[in-house]
């Protein structure tokens, strides 16, 4: 899966994106986020607090329940704030 | 007519409006978002997400299109570093009557506020650069265009 | 900043919004109207009555300053023969935020139409040329900013 | 007093504007009207439509009610109809 990172959620991250091999037991968004915030402490501090974080699947808003089936990249950034 | 464009150039109000002026219309709108000084702010850095900000900036055009009686849209967003007194954002309707072109660039401001995947980070005058949080009165504002 | 303008020549947007774009404002709104070839209409004639007109314009815009916190109101209206196309009226505001900038420049124009005088004759592609009438959809549209 | 015509009325009466004394029976903008009327069949044509005009005493407008007293202009014309 390859994963995108935007603003606030980029800088605590580290990098813009990345590929990685999701485990079997990763079905979900959330799913996804738990694994990462596992993987490393910058993780947790970029998702820290889930009210202020969005998602996108293959470009499209999803909500943290929607499953990974079927898409190839999970955008993780902040509420927009454009215009 | 319509036209969607994300650019890292500066943009101006004309280049919105120019191509609305001779499509036969009696009404043009526009709005135009200006780098504001607030609080010692001297540049806006604009993020977006290359290609779900066209698709959502198309997408609001589309509905515009669909709810009012519109002879074009345009929407011009800039990106990148973008200095005070710079513009950040141009809106620009064109239809045969007023309200119609009132309304549907009033509706395309406050959408794009909340639908479009930009991100805006506030350089100041001390060199301390701070993201920008979404605002619920945006959300307000986005929620009175529900239908 | 304020300024209303009564002229025979041709008039811009840009006009209007120049003056606004650097009064440190974060938003720019503006209306044009444009002779539209409705039925055969090839040209416009715009009358007014100098020294009302500004007065009344002049009201508008002091009405629409005292209402919303602005940096600044433009309005231009052209009189005389105006060809199919051209612009006749152009208004725009400059507020530090998009709400107010966007509902003063609609109640500029709304009460413009019903409160200004001046009076539009058409004239068309057979020679003929008939004054048109106030419209009821215009009073309704205007009275929906009453206090 | 100076009286002033716009648009249809201007057209109809067939002039911009005039000076005339008023006679000392007119008081109000309904008064003038009346008295116009009977002095030509031109201001009977202009003013057929009562609710088709609008008035305006040194450039403020006023209903068909309002008292002459103290002002030196009267126009008279149509619903504007600008923008």
């Amino acid at each position: 899966m390859r994963f995108v990172y935007f603003a606030r959620v980029r800088e605590a991250v580290g990098m813009d994106c990345e590929e990685r091999d999701v485990p079997v037991t990763v079905h979900t968004v959330q799913d996804c986020l738990d694994w990462l915030r596992q993987c490393d402490g910058r993780y947790a501090a970029a998702f820290a607090e889930p009210a202020r974080l969005r998602y996108a699947l293959d470009q499209q808003m999803v909500t943290a329940d929607t499953p990974l089936d079927g898409y190839g990249e999970l955008a993780i950034f902040p509420p927009v704030t454009g215009g | 007519m319509k036209q969607v464009a994300v650019t890292a150039e500066p943009i101006s109000t004309a280049m919105a409006l120019d191509p609305l002026e001779h499509l036969g219309g009696g009404a043009l709108a526009s709005f135009t978002g200006i780098a504001r000084a607030d609080c010692g702010v001297v540049a806006l850095e604009l993020e977006h997400y290359p290609g779900m900000t066209e698709q959502n900036l198309n997408a609001l055009v589309d509905e515009a299109m669909a709810r009012w009686t519109l002879l074009g849209c345009v929407v011009i967003h800039r990106v990148g570093k973008i200095a005070v007194g710079e513009q950040v954002v141009v809106v620009a309707t064109a239809a045969h009557h007023r309200a119609e072109a009132l309304d549907a660039c009033a509706f395309l401001i406050d959408r794009l506020k909340t639908d479009a995947a930009f991100w805006k980070k506030e350089h100041r005058t001390d060199g301390s650069a701070l993201w920008v949080e979404a605002k619920s009165t945006d959300d307000a504002r986005a929620e009175k265009w529900s239908l």
